[in-house]
């Protein structure tokens, strides 16, 4: 695969000092043009809809890709390591669908769940095993756990959804419930968006993952356990899909075997916008759910506007094109003037 | 004033899956009859995809823009539990067609009784066939109407007619090359299959250019209707298919959601006013399904029908 | 030397800029080109000199400047305009497609003007058999991704050997060769230049550039200082024109006799790995710099490679201060204290898109870390300042991209990674490929500076005169053995030549 | 991206002389171990099904993977070169709705269909340009076009198959008919894949290609125009998408908007199967049309044994993990002993 255009890593820079300073270096970040434009997109749409700036939309918006954004930030730094998992839908499926079967089958929620997380962390191992040890390339690996892990969904359920009614309340309320006006689910993202962006700019162990995706020889050479990296990035990115499945499950009160079908284009787009590369040693938490937001926010927006089912697709298209064209002159220019 | 009358501006959503699916079209168009004759304004609404977060999404969007009501096609029942009750509680009434939420405070459901139309199915294939024959299925494992027309169908074969023998059931999930390389494959592997039920049309066609090219003769039947499987009924390939009447689904849907929205027209026998319920409670409308044959093929043609109508 | 032609202008440079960002690389150079003469280009790493080639060559554009080709204003837009007008360039950064074979990668060019529909492999590989022939042996069907560095360098050559050009670009091609290579480019660099092709050829070892070349031009900061007829100037006046100031001692003085120690830092015992080497031997002693020598594939990297545990499947002891190291990834060895520099700086040596404080402190994040793990930017970019600047590094700003900076600076970045930790044995691999001569000496005295502060120094290098200046005691190595060892007055090219080469190979065996 | 394993490129090799020599070469080829694993399959099914050996079922695997086959040559052809393709599956299905709406409209089926693939043709153009001259990446490029096209496909037919029952018989044969007792899909097939296999192994044109993914700057250093082989390989791909459609028109007697949709995942698998690599350089037509040919015949070979729907996901998704591993070992055994 192939970009034209370099792009940076996300380390983090130093800061100069004061108002002026902290404005500048805000304009030199990777993302400032992702931003302008959803703000662009947000002034357009407060304007075409009286309902857009109201806090149920706003709501309803967030709580729209809050989950998903869970496993965009597994994907973004499976990315920046150098893979990818085309398997995330189904894994957040499987997530569901074990906890959901092992609840019936009587365990407490509590356990039943974090025996489902560690069902996908240890399909993430299998990945990251055929991966780092046989050899095999992350795509096609992932691709053959996708369609594995959504048969075991099918086997499990009978294709049936299974209605999980007697979760309890204090269970439900992960999915369903708010802290004040915010919905937990919402305040459980912006902890783990916040947390591993912190972690993947400043900690070294995943500062290993930028080198690692960069040249993996080089990390090597510059005594990395490349592969250890590379086999604990596809895990991560594995358990966090299983994170994500629970609190879908909380959310729905059912466990969906045909859950997130198609899911993986959506949370690799995503990344990508968000300055991520597929080639690996590059991208920014932030950028990913920036990304993620955009995406989710164009799709609101044609609901929102009631534009024609048959324009939609043709719209979405066109705005995500448009958008990612605009962000690569922004940051051309940018680039420059810095 | 008739009391089946709209205040100036109130407004009925239709919301959907995958909107963009053609089933919802001469749904849409019952749903606006209905609402004209009673000047109401109505919305189409859903999401292209097949994505459950995002239908809810745009369901939550509808509820800021205040309707009456909405008729809604849940894409899975249990997690339109918590948003259907939250709309109720809101005061925008929610009545559900062609896929329910039992669990939730909808109003009512409408839609066509599957174990209906598998049932008929099975008698007009015993019928072609006779009682002892060898047939097959194709299938949609998790789609619900689609997989309760399959298993219904073959419950009931195994209690009526034992002696017909199921030989093939594959899952092509609507997908017509997926349907042509399985249809293909069961063909090969039981060159005595007399019939075929499929429960959609999209693997129809599929299976319908996999028995031409094996120049098998096979009895094909299938529920929902496409152009391609409309003009392989008038030539005699397929034998026969099941719609259901989805413009009766549109119109009585528009009606229940009317009601619901207005309960104070109604002072019903019961204990509504104690317990607190909406009085219009409907449990089940059967919206019918038509058949489709030779014969009256030609007044099937969506095409046709939506010529000089908006689908918006 | 061929006065007829001295007004025979074939390529003139006039008032060249070109400016990345804020850095300024070029400002107004001039430069002309003569036919038939070998021109050398001199100056510090980042002094503009791969920029302008890449200017010529139409990879760059410039910002302002003309070119002219025989008294001719011409543009050059793109390579392929280049190779039009008959300009060759061998970059200074390998640049061959790996998956491809050598044959392919040697014709590339000609295959992307060529009017025939179909391929030719036969033509292909018998012209590429023909450009290889004398400088090395390597089969033309191999794939480009299985060869050594030095070999791909040799393959770069004879792929620009293969263009029927006028003006033959070379950029530090001799920086991974061993004198043999190079002495067969020189003898065809001089045949071409006697038919009248010209040649840019860039160096920082000045004895080349004396002895083969016929004028010399030298660049310092970006502007144009001088250009000299060979036989008007001495190496430490072109040195003083590159770096603004005499450098005096190119090497740092060796161990005095009493300076010597038996002390053995690392002992390696009887190490054999199935294909590439045998039974390797040797003590690495206290206080010294020891030297690996041998010709191009001799098995010197695979060796300090196999010691590391960085590749190869090896049998055989290695001791560190006297007890047996178990070493089962290179990060054992690192945390033993034991470090390999790679001699491929793109490929496995530097990170590209990362910043060069990140470069820097790649091997030693602990340092740069707090307790709890996290990266502390102030610490990590005190560290690559403070290195760089020891290492005279020339940089816009220590985040900036590595990839931003020149060859022989993007070499000291690698160099500076490996002297972040403070190791017990460093292994250096081409330590000083691509390095301009004040910096070159900064090395050597870094080096010598760690010798005496009781570092174990194992450098391989391909360049003969860096080896027995720097080194106490040099080892040689052929084709997987080690042949001899030379020291003190026995330490000459020619000894050590003759311990490398095939005939000191049949002289034992008979 | 990245692959542990090295993998060579689909340079041919000189030939030795003799029947030895054929043998040894064969042996040499990186394909063998592919060849292997799909006999073993031939091998296994006709001892498990009566019905699998027959000339029918061969003919009915055959048509079940012919037309994807061409969309597979489009796709290596371009991975190669370094890019990818999402928009496969819309694309294919926009050539048949455009051709439909045009037949409808009452022009003949060749001209309807002539214009329609130079329509993929534009497409694949945008795609190009977006890629080389903007500087985007073909995965976000490729995904914004698979979305637009789907869309007009839908705007087009208001979501509705087109019924194109009037398709005169002559055309229709296209499709449906038959050389003698080969189908002309097949012979369609067989021909493309042979043309672009011997242009993509021979001519200077297509060696252009594999030099721009293995080492875009080498090539470009060689005075070779990177851009311009991207931006045709990018049309290329489109194009053989509109020939595919059409095709699928003429056997389905139909234009259905919603086709093709996953058809990237397979048809890139295919690929990577038969030695693509990811991250360009690397591929052979006749490898990748090996990998088509092992996914179509496991899924025609579980269907053919009638095994329960629940469990043909685990079953393929496994099969092709062994497979791709087991190929993995053999090549690798193979490069030591060669
Ligand atoms: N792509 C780039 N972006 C930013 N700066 C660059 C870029 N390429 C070169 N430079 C800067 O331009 C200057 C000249 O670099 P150049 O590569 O021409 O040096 P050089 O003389 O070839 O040095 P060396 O001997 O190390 O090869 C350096 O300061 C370098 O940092
Ligand atoms: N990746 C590889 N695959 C196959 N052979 C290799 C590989 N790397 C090196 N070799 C071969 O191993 C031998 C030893 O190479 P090595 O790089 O250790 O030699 P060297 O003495 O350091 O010489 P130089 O680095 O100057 O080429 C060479 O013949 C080389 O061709
Ligand atoms: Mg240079
Ligand atoms: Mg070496």
């Amino acid at each position: 695969m192939r970009t034209y255009g370099a792009e940076e890593t996300g380390a983090a820079q130093r800061k100069p000092a004061g108002i002026a300073g902290a404005l500048r270096q805000m304009l030199g970040m990777r993302e400032v043009g992702l931003i302008a434009i959803i703000l662009l997109l947000f002034i357009v749409m407060s304007f075409a809809s009286p309902y857009f700036l109201t806090w149920v939309n706003m709501r309803a918006m967030a709580m729209a890709f809050a989950v998903e954004g869970i496993v965009v930030v597994g994907m973004t730094i499976l990315l920046i390591s150098g893979g990818i998992d085309l398997s995330v839908g189904s894994v957040t499926a499987l997530a569901m669908v074990i906890a959901g079967l092992l609840f019936l089958a009587g365990f407490d929620p509590w356990t039943a769940s974090a025996i489902s997380i560690l069902a996908c962390l240890a399909i993430g191992a299998a990945m990251g095993f055929f991966v780092t040890r046989i050899g095999l390339h992350h795509f096609i690996v992932s691709l053959a756990v996708m369609v594995i892990a959504r048969g075991i969904c099918l086997l499990g359920t009978g294709g049936r959804p299974l209605g999980l009614y007697t979760l309890p309340p204090e269970f439900k309320f992960i999915g369903q419930g708010s802290l004040g006006v915010v919905p937990v689910v919402i305040v459980i993202f912006v902890v783990v968006v916040i947390a591993f962006d912190f972690m993947l700019r400043k900690t070294t162990m995943f500062r290993k993952v930028f080198y690692t995706g960069s040249n993996e020889k080089a990390a090597a050479y510059s005594g990395i356990r490349t592969k250890k990296v590379v086999f604990l990035t596809t895990t991560l990115c594995s358990g966090l899909c299983g994170v994500a499945g629970i609190i879908y499950m909380a959310r729905f009160g059912s466990a969906q075997p045909t859950f997130g079908m198609g899911m993986e284009l959506n949370v690799i787009a995503a990344a990508v916008i968000g300055g991520a590369s597929l080639s690996g040693g590059v991208g920014t938490i932030f950028g990913a759910i920036l990304g993620a937001i955009l995406l989710s926010v164009v799709s609101s927006s044609l609901a929102l506007l009631d534009v024609s089912v048959y324009w939609q697709d043709i719209i979405r298209g066109s705005i995500l094109l448009a958008a990612v064209t605009i962000d690569h002159f922004i940051n051309k220019r940018r680039k420059q003037r810095v | 004033n008739s009391k089946f009358q709209c205040e100036p501006g109130e407004t009925y959503i239709m919301n959907v899956m995958v909107s963009a699916h053609p089933y919802w079209v001469p749904v849409y168009q019952g749903f606006k009859q209905a609402a004209e004759a009673m000047g109401c304004e109505t919305i189409f609404s859903g999401t292209p995809d097949y994505d459950i977060t995002k239908q809810i999404a745009s369901f939550e969007q509808d509820l800021v823009k205040q309707p009456a009501g909405i008729l809604l096609h849940p894409m899975q029942s249990d997690p339109f539990i918590e948003p259907i009750n939250r709309a109720i509680e809101s005061g925008v009434d929610v009545v559900t067609f062609a896929a329910d939420s039992p669990k939730s405070k909808r109003t009512a459901y409408i839609t066509s009784d599957n174990l209906a139309e598998a049932r008929f199915a099975a008698e007009e294939i015993v019928k072609q066939v006779g009682d002892s024959a060898e047939y097959a299925v194709l299938e949609n494992p998790g789609q619900s109407n689609h997989d309760l027309r399959v298993t219904a169908l073959i419950a009931y074969m195994e209690q009526n007619y034992p002696n017909m023998k199921l030989v093939g059931r594959q899952a092509t999930n609507q997908d017509t090359s997926a349907a042509y390389r399985a249809t293909a494959s069961i063909l090969q592997a039981n060159p005595n299959l007399a019939a075929i039920w499929i429960p959609e049309a999209g693997s129809a066609e599929g299976a319908v250019a996999a028995i031409l090219e094996a120049k098998a003769k096979v009895l094909i039947m299938h529920a929902d209707i496409t152009p391609t499987t409309l003009e392989h009924i008038k030539a005699g390939n397929i034998h026969m298919a099941l719609n259901p009447n989805q413009g009766v689904q549109g119109f009585m849907g528009f009606i229940a959601t009317y009601l619901a929205a207005h309960p104070d027209m109604f002072d019903p026998f019961n204990d509504y006013k104690v317990s607190g319920y909406n009085p219009m409670q409907i449990p089940f409308i059967d919206n019918g399904f038509a058949v489709i044959t030779k014969e009256n093929a030609d007044s099937f043609d969506l095409n046709k029908y939506m010529e000089g109508r908006d689908p918006n | 030397m061929k006065t007829t032609m001295e007004n025979d202008l074939v390529l003139k440079l006039s008032g060249v800029s070109k400016s990345f960002g804020p850095v300024q690389a070029l400002r107004g150079v001039d430069f002309d080109l003569r036919r038939g003469e070998i021109h050398a280009i001199a100056g510090e790493n980042g002094a503009g000199k791969s920029t302008l080639m890449n200017i010529v060559d139409g990879i760059i554009r410039p910002d302002s400047g003309e070119i002219y080709i025989d008294d001719e204003l011409v543009e050059i837009t793109s390579p392929a305009v280049a190779q039009r007008l008959g300009i060759g360039l061998v970059h200074q950064e390998i640049a061959l497609c790996p998956d491809v074979s050598v044959a392919e990668n040697i014709c590339m060019c000609a295959t992307s003007i060529s009017r025939s529909l179909l391929m030719d492999f036969r033509a292909i590989e018998a012209k590429a058999k023909a450009a290889l022939g004398t400088l090395c042996d390597v089969p033309p069907t191999a794939l480009v991704r299985d060869l050594s560095i030095s070999q791909q360098q040799l393959v770069e050559i004879a792929k620009a050997l293969t263009l029927d050009c006028r003006v033959l670009i070379l950029d530090e091609p001799t920086a991974a060769l061993t004198e043999r290579e190079a002495k067969i480019l020189f003898g065809i660099m001089r045949r071409l230049a006697d038919q009248g092709i010209s040649i840019i050829y860039i160096t920082h070892r000045m004895a080349e550039i004396f002895e083969n070349c016929d004028r010399v031009t030298v660049f310092r900061d970006g502007q144009y200082v001088m250009t000299r007829d060979i036989r008007e100037i001495t190496p430490g006046d072109v040195v003083a024109a590159m770096v603004g100031r005499v450098i005096d001692n190119l090497y740092p003085a060796k161990l005095a006799a009493h300076e010597r120690s038996d002390e053995v830092i690392l002992a390696v015992r009887n190490l054999t790995d199935r294909a590439r080497y045998r039974n390797v031997t040797f003590d690495l002693k206290k206080g010294e710099i020891l030297g690996l020598a041998g010709l191009i594939g001799a098995g010197r990297s695979e060796i300090a490679r196999g010691i590391c545990r960085l590749e190869g499947e090896t049998s055989g002891e290695v001791e560190l201060y006297g007890r047996a190291l178990r070493l089962r990834h290179y990060r054992d060895s690192i945390d033993h204290g034991i470090v390999y520099l790679s001699e491929d700086r793109k490929g496995d040596g530097i990170f590209l898109d990362m910043s060069i404080a990140a470069n820097v402190s790649a091997l030693s994040l602990e340092l740069v870390a707090t307790r709890f793990g996290i990266v502390d930017e102030r610490r990590e970019q005190d560290l690559a300042t403070r290195l760089g600047r020891s290492l005279n590094l020339r940089y816009g700003d220590i985040r900036q991209a590595a990839s931003a900076l020149s060859g022989g600076n993007q070499q000291k970045v690698a160099i500076a990674k490996m002297l972040s930790v403070n190791p017990k044995v460093i292994f250096l691999d081409e330590p000083t490929r691509g390095v301009d001569v004040g910096a070159k000496a900064e090395i050597h005295r870094i080096l010598r500076a760690l010798a005496q502060d009781g570092v174990g120094i194992l450098v391989i290098s391909s360049e003969l005169p860096e080896l027995i200046g720097l080194c106490d005691r040099v080892l040689v190595v052929r084709e997987g053995e080690i042949t001899g060892e030379v020291a003190g007055d026995r330490m000459t090219e020619n000894n050590i030549m003759y311990l490398a080469s095939i005939e000191a190979g049949r002289a034992a065996t008979a």
